[in-house]
């Protein structure tokens, strides 16, 4: 028999009226790296709740060995206590506790009772080093942006004693570079001996760093296979209960008239006007296309978009606005940009995006009330009617309308913001990491979405991280770096390579 | 002044005897036997109810326990309600006693003006109102039983006129909104006559010492310890300015004035620390005000010398005595009478 | 599965709502038969009512002011401050009621404006700002009441604190005026339903199940005309009582109807999104607290109606009532959750707690500490009940 | 770029720690022109201390209950509680000092479990819980007190409150013993800052910069020596000071040093993170509410021995100076974040502005309303010098 250093065995977990999981078996071997992939609301991040005591025994069914032994944990630290280490795909982090702070909760190292901060700051860095962040300890965690936190939640992972380190989903807000360097972390630590459970929609990724992979879907155990047995399309296939040929849709756009243009787009810092956060940006879209914004993390693509749909705090200080050839002011506030038809999809869509504690009908509407509203009434019926259409057309996996927003799995909700941004009926959609923590099934109907829109006239502007996607989804690319265009491309004259952008993103200097 | 004479009928030495008798201008008249006899027939009926605006001090709780010591001497059926110092829950408090069928409402006011409507209500639902103590604003009443502030006032403030205080004064008063400004124009008619100057004039939150504690500190920095008296408005406000003064080892150096005879207070008068305090006989109050309620809701006439006006109408004021407790009148006014026990005022 | 989930949400709302309900039955059956039914005379529930009014009528946009996150800790005080406002110019200065009322309308918006301005643009704690113009708005009332009690207003001022519905010939007790009322009242609502629902299953929305809604239907008619009939068989309603049914329907609409209701509830779930909705926040923030003022204004005009004239202490812990009967209302003290119903309820609830106490004659300690455990109890009852959806 | 964000952390730093600080010497440069110096004595700053002393040492306690996200608005009335169970078993019962205090220890820790049961273990709204028990406590205050005064309390056990550190040799009006106490605590602060210092450059972890560093201390030095010299020329330290003092510097500590004080500011700024880092929330939060009301406890003594006997009404609202000074010292109603000196010094600062408006003998109107201006002013000071910050 095999060195299982975890079996988990007909695990079965229900909310109530989600079946989440249903008899699922997965089995990790000893010193593997072993990747979970499925679908949005597969399962996995629940799967790995159970697994690190979130879930405590007596909230679902079935046996969970590890090491051989049978466990059953009534609280996190228990797991913590059997070396199960996890970096949840929501970001655990206190925002208002500083970096070395957050590294450190709940395993403080203490000397004599007190907190030894100086142990604690050399380890902090060491631990920052490793994850290659340069930041200082001090800094306080919500003066940084999304990819910087992920990167902490992993240094706080491996602080801890890990013989199982479980990601749930930890490039998804990182760039490639980031994420070639956690993939080279993960193998050293395979080396150290530690066994990794790896959750991610972004497929080769997988199939690059995995030993084994298992497949769920709809809350079971489609096949777990050792990574040689798998080719990328059957891992597809597996995922979505149906052979899927291509992971981008092929579409040809013919643009049009420019809509929108910014020139010389500069945002100063509050502290420092001579420092900028914008650096004269020029950029324009046409009707009918999709131009890509691609950037290494920090570039300033999310200030760009805020500071453009006037939600940014800090103001532009230059910066023409013209839409449709007519100069105009800059918008002052989201209202006036959505008014205009201009709309803006966040990147952290729990922070900015979802009002997590009410229903999706309420979150649905909320930028586009005044289109169903008279004399600010609200007409009930057309707002159900508009809300259902929406998402029966995304394909949201929900009970219903009035399902409580955070209730759903990442990519829904992800889904359900997209819902969102169209009912506003935008004439330039900005989509901020549209992709993000999305399964490939529902990215090819994301993807399907982008170009129907496109072709029905309206402009979009799409930040991503990942390269391929911006590849081949935009008919022109703007590549970031600290605040300024760096490079622009046209790819529909030639084929454009991941090394051509990574070179402008960098500044045009490696 | 004119509360002294109106007692007088009941007693011939009112300046001694008042604290301890019933003074009611007409228990004179029914000996006790008939009185009894006469109620007990009659009073099976009635039913006083009382709302009174707090039990958080211990002069109040003194009072409903008077009230119903009283309430069953003359078989009178008391129902009591505390307001806890909330006017709103006064107002409410009465008109529950109204569902309740009472005959008589006996009041101490929270707030000499909330009361207005409520006891107008009363008024057209053909029950009598019995004013107790507190004075109001603009409100109608049947009958007022109790002291008199301006004299009350006058009275505190007499005892620094005996002692001859001169100089600095420090006035410390109740909480502003709860009517006592005519208590204050009784102190500071007979302080004009003094010469003296009020260096400081402040209102103590929730009539509290600590807040007392405070200004009395302050006024003493202020001065530099020259303070030759505090006119405190109640025993409570007294302790704290005494703890100040104690702190700067003036205590006993400095008169001090209070009000409400708290046991804590008459100690403080026997070991010299506080100059008085004004001893205001609940008891007697209590059983003028029950017995003008019984004669209220039978339908009797009050008679009594002098009449008070809340605004409204002309009302019978039954006027209580009360008498200035120094060092010297301990034994004779407190002790002889049975307020207090020897023992508890001479405690170590 | 959609079945399921349809099943399960009615089962919880059902159970969420009972707990109000059941925390309101049993004080009533309570005190009903210790009190050996005086309690429940219609004399004292109508009492009751008008108790609890004040308080009530704060609790209605109260809630609003914490779904969205914010606090008012001066709404008392406010109260107070206008009322001797009021006061002062109708009984020292001899203004007439309608221009009283102006000066008092004006009042409001100035306070509103105040708190408007610190909170929502100047983005200062709420609790805070309030808090100090509580104690801001205690200096004005001594100021300018000089601490003594101002009154009596005029009739026509005070009838909206104290005064019933005329009536056109009484029947045997019964105060008709109030009764067509009523009728008229439950007729819209039977109206109202039945047409959303058969539009809604018009449209296919809803499957329809009429028994059900015509189950919930007689109950809601059931419980008005309970209550309607305290005051029917009575005095008539107060107007005091018509205020407060019309501003609790109106802000139960808007609410649940229209944008800004919706916007309330999006800033307290979550303002950064909220923002990036497109929702000046600043400027329903500012909303909230002039509607909030305004009401608070119609609260001092009752209060002051009901008691006769201005008093220092007027309204004092008042904000306190209305909070607390928000919360046994289910309105979350943290933002984002809340009802405009439960709050009245809940402020009645209170209300009738001390009206049931004080008609038993309770000792002054043994009322503290029942309403204590009350307090506990209801909102323990809500929390768990919420627990029970999952 | 390292470099700068370290800059900029100082700067942000100094500027917020300056809010307070310009708050200060506003109001007691202000004061000290207004009363013509008599506000600057020695001594009136020696009574101004011990004015606010009781709600300083809650404030202590109470930010770390609002840092995590609680409320305590039974702390007041939990001080006179507290207060006149201690002072029926001395005065009423005639029980030791000894045995008192144990009952007092027992008292705080009761009714620590009952909050820290129904907030922590059952999750129940602490806003609500505390002012449930706010009412229970009243109920109990009367049923025991029966709303008397009772007193005086024993000079062994008043000590705490009223009398000042016992002398020996008094020279030209020095107070030695306070002084020495002074220098020893100085001596103490300057070893451990250099020793912390040298230990971290040896490590590495900063550039040496002993410019600023002993810049730093010369300043800390100072103020302490103008605090403390306020007691040395008077009469000493008292008690009480000498316990606020102790507690501040332990509860700084435990804030800042120990996993117990991390965990309170992780539950205020995020619940779910804090739990699944594996920190058991429930626990904290009971803690928290058991260190605090042993601090009311302390409180309470200390009033006790203050005031010298327990009344019905004592501690009556404390909560709200002490929430308010936590609030005016930096410490977020949202929870997440705050400091306890900060909050200390907010308290003292209110009371500060109590007792220069009576020197000043202000009016009761004006004494309201400046301080509601000054609160006002207070808070916008510091959300504006934090807006700097970003
Ligand atoms: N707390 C909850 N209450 C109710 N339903 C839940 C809850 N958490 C998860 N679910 C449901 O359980 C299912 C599985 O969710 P889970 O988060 O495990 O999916 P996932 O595979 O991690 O998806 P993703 O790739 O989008 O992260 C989903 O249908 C989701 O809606
Ligand atoms: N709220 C904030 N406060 C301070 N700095 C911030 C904040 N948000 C972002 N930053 C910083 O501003 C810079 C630009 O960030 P921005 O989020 O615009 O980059 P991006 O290109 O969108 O990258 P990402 O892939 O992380 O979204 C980064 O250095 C980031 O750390
Ligand atoms: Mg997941
Ligand atoms: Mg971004």
């Amino acid at each position: 028999m095999e060195d299982y250093i975890l079996r988990m065995q007909n695990i079965t977990k229900e909310f109530p009226g989600v079946k989440a999981l249903d008899d699922v078996t997965f089995c990790v071997k000893r010193g593997e790296i072993h990747s979970l992939v499925g679908e949005n609301g597969a399962g996995k991040s629940t799967l790995m709740k159970v697994l690190s005591g979130v879930y405590p025994a007596g909230e679902y069914e079935g046996e969970m060995y590890v090491n051989g032994e049978l466990k059953s944990y009534s609280c996190i630290k228990d797991s913590e206590k059997a070396g199960i280490s996890i970096i949840y795909q929501e970001l655990g982090l206190v925002s208002t506790m500083t970096i070395c702070e957050n590294i450190f909760l709940g395993n403080e190292i203490t000397k004599h009772g007190a907190i030894d901060w100086d142990g604690e700051n050399e380890k902090c860095m060491e631990l920052l080093q490793k994850v290659k962040l340069k930041e200082n300890p001090g800094t306080v965690i919500e003066t940084l942006g999304t990819g910087k936190q992920q990167l902490i939640e992993i240094a706080k992972a491996l602080n801890k004693n890990v013989d199982i380190l479980i990601l749930d989903e930890p490039t998804s807000s990182l760039t490639e570079t980031d994420s070639k360097n956690l993939l080279e972390l993960l193998r050293q630590l395979k080396q150290s001996g530690i066994t990794c459970i790896y959750i991610s929609h972004k497929l080769n990724e997988v199939l690059d760093i995995s030993d084994t992979v298992t497949v769920l879907r709809d809350g079971k155990t489609i096949v777990t296979k050792p990574i040689q047995e798998v080719t990328e399309s059957a891992l597809i296939s597996y995922m979505v209960g149906r052979n899927m040929t291509e992971v981008y849709p092929d579409a040809k756009h013919t643009p049009k008239d420019v809509v929108l243009e910014v020139k010389n787009w500069t945002v100063p810092t509050k502290k420092d006007p001579e420092r900028y956060i914008l650096d004269h940006i020029n950029l324009h879209v046409r009707k009918g296309e999709i131009v890509g914004i691609a950037g290494l993390m920090g570039a300033g693509r999310t200030e760009f978009a805020m500071s453009l749909f006037g939600a940014l705090s800090e103001k532009p200080t230059e910066g023409e606005l013209y839409l449709n050839g007519q100069k105009r002011e800059r918008f002052k506030n989201p209202r006036e940009a959505i008014d205009t038809g201009v709309m803006y999809l966040s990147e952290d869509r729990k922070r900015y995006g979802l009002i997590l504690s009410s229903d999706l009908r309420t979150n649905i509407t909320l930028s586009s009330l005044n289109k169903i509203s008279k004399g600010g009434v609200i007409n009930l019926d057309q707002e159900t009617e508009k809300v259902t259409k929406g998402i029966r057309d995304l394909n949201v996996k929900t009970p219903s309308i009035l399902q409580l927003a955070k209730n759903l799995s990442g990519g829904n909700q992800q889904k359900v913001v997209i819902v969102k941004a169209l009912l506003t009926e935008p004439g330039v959609l900005i989509l901020d990491e549209p992709t993000r923590g999305i399964d490939v099934g529902s990215k090819y109907e994301i993807y399907q979405l982008m170009h129907q829109l496109a072709d029905q006239g309206i402009c979009i502007i799409m930040i991503s991280s990942e390269l391929p996607e911006v590849i081949h989804m935009s008919n022109r690319i703007y590549v970031m770096c600290e605040g300024r265009i760096t490079g622009e491309f046209d790819t529909s004259e030639v084929k454009i390579t991941q090394e051509e952008i990574l070179y402008c993103a960098a500044g045009g200097k490696d | 002044g004119c509360g002294q004479e109106a007692a007088a009928p009941t007693d011939g030495d009112s300046a001694k005897d008042a604290p301890k008798t019933e003074s009611t201008p007409d228990a004179a008249e029914n000996d006790n036997a008939d009185a009894k006899a006469g109620e007990e027939s009659q009073s099976d009926s009635i039913k006083v109810g009382y709302s009174l605006k707090t039990v958080q001090e211990e002069r109040w709780q003194r009072e409903l326990d008077g009230c119903e010591a009283a309430a069953k001497d003359l078989n009178v059926e008391l129902i009591y309600q505390v307001a806890n110092g909330d006017a709103q829950t006064q107002v409410s408090q009465i008109e529950n006693l109204i569902t309740q069928g009472v005959d008589v409402i006996m009041v101490t006011a929270v707030d000499a003006g909330a009361l207005t409507n409520i006891l107008n209500t009363a008024k057209e639902d053909g029950i009598k109102i019995l004013v107790y103590d507190q004075q109001l604003e603009n409100t109608y009443g049947d009958a007022f039983v109790g002291y008199d502030d301006f004299t009350n006032g006058t009275l505190i403030a007499q005892e620094l006129k005996n002692l001859d205080i001169k100089g600095n004064v420090v006035l410390l008063h109740g909480d502003k909104s709860s009517g006592i400004e005519k208590i204050i124009d009784g102190e500071k008619s007979i302080l004009d006559q003094l010469d003296v100057e009020i260096v400081m004039e402040q209102y103590c939150q929730n009539w509290g010492a600590e807040a007392a504690l405070g200004y009395a500190q302050n006024a003493l920095a202020e001065q530099n310890n020259d303070i030759a008296a505090f006119v405190c408005m109640n025993d409570g406000i007294a302790s704290g300015t005494i703890q100040a003064l104690e702190e700067v080892g003036m205590d006993g150096k400095v008169a001090v004035t209070g009000m409400d005879c708290e046991l804590t207070a008459v100690q403080r008068i026997a070991k010299g620390t506080q100059t008085s305090t004004l001893y205001k006989d609940s008891v007697a109050l209590s059983r003028a005000a029950i017995e003008t309620a019984v004669k209220l809701a039978k339908g009797e006439a009050v008679t009594t010398e002098s009449t008070i006006n809340f605004g409204v109408n002309d009302m019978p004021h039954v006027i209580v005595n009360s008498a200035v407790i120094t060092k010297d009148n301990i034994d004779s006014e407190l002790i002889d009478t049975g307020y207090y026990t020897k023992e508890e005022v001479y405690a170590e | 599965m959609e079945q399921a989930k349809t099943k399960k949400k009615f089962e919880f709302t059902s159970i969420y709502k009972y707990s109000l309900f059941i925390e309101v039955i049993i004080v009533f059956v309570l005190f009903g038969i210790l009190t050996g039914g005086t309690f429940l005379s219609t004399r004292n529930l109508s009492n009751l009512m008008m108790q609890g009014v004040t308080c009530s009528i704060i609790a209605i946009t109260m809630t609003l002011v914490i779904v969205s996150c914010n606090a008012d800790l001066s709404a008392g005080t406010a109260l107070g401050c206008i009322g001797t406002i009021a006061a002062v110019l109708q009984v020292t200065k001899g203004w007439g009621t309608i221009p009283t009322f102006l000066a008092v309308i004006a009042s409001c918006l100035f306070i509103g404006a105040w708190h408007a301005y610190w909170i929502a643009y100047k983005k200062l704690p709420a609790f805070i700002v309030t808090l100090a113009t509580q104690l801001i708005l205690k200096g004005v009332i001594l100021l300018i009441g000089n601490g003594a009690a101002i009154g009596p207003v005029r009739d026509s001022f005070a009838r909206f604190g104290s005064a019933y519905l005329p009536n056109f010939g009484k029947e045997g007790g019964i105060h008709i005026l109030s009764l067509i009322i009523t009728l008229a009242g439950c007729a819209l609502y039977v109206f109202l339903t039945v047409s959303s629902e058969k539009k809604k299953i018009a449209r296919g929305l809803t499957a329809p199940n009429w028994k059900r809604k015509i189950a919930t239907m007689v109950s809601v008619l059931a419980l008005t005309f309970i209550i309607s009939s305290i005051f029917i068989f009575y005095r008539g309603f107060p107007y005091a009582i018509i205020l407060l049914v019309i501003f609790t329907a109106i802000f139960h609409f808007v609410v649940n109807n229209t944008m800004f209701g919706r916007y309330v509830f999006a800033i307290g779930g979550n303002v950064e999104a909220a923002k990036l909705s497109g929702i000046n926040t600043e400027r329903v923030v500012m909303k909230i607290y002039m509607l909030h003022t305004l009401i608070v204004g119609v609260a001092s005009v009752i209060y002051l109606g009901r008691v006769g004239q201005a008093t220092a202490t007027a309204g004092t812990s008042f904000e306190f009532t209305a909070i607390t009967g928000c919360v046994v209302g289910g309105t979350s003290i943290l933002g984002g959750r809340g009802n405009v119903i439960g709050a009245v309820i809940g402020t009645m609830l209170m209300a009738s707690l001390d009206n049931g106490m004080s008609l038993l004659n309770m000792g002054q300690s043994s009322q503290y500490i029942v309403k204590g455990l009350v307090l506990m109890l209801a909102i323990a009852m809500d929390v768990i009940s919420r627990e029970k959806k999952g």
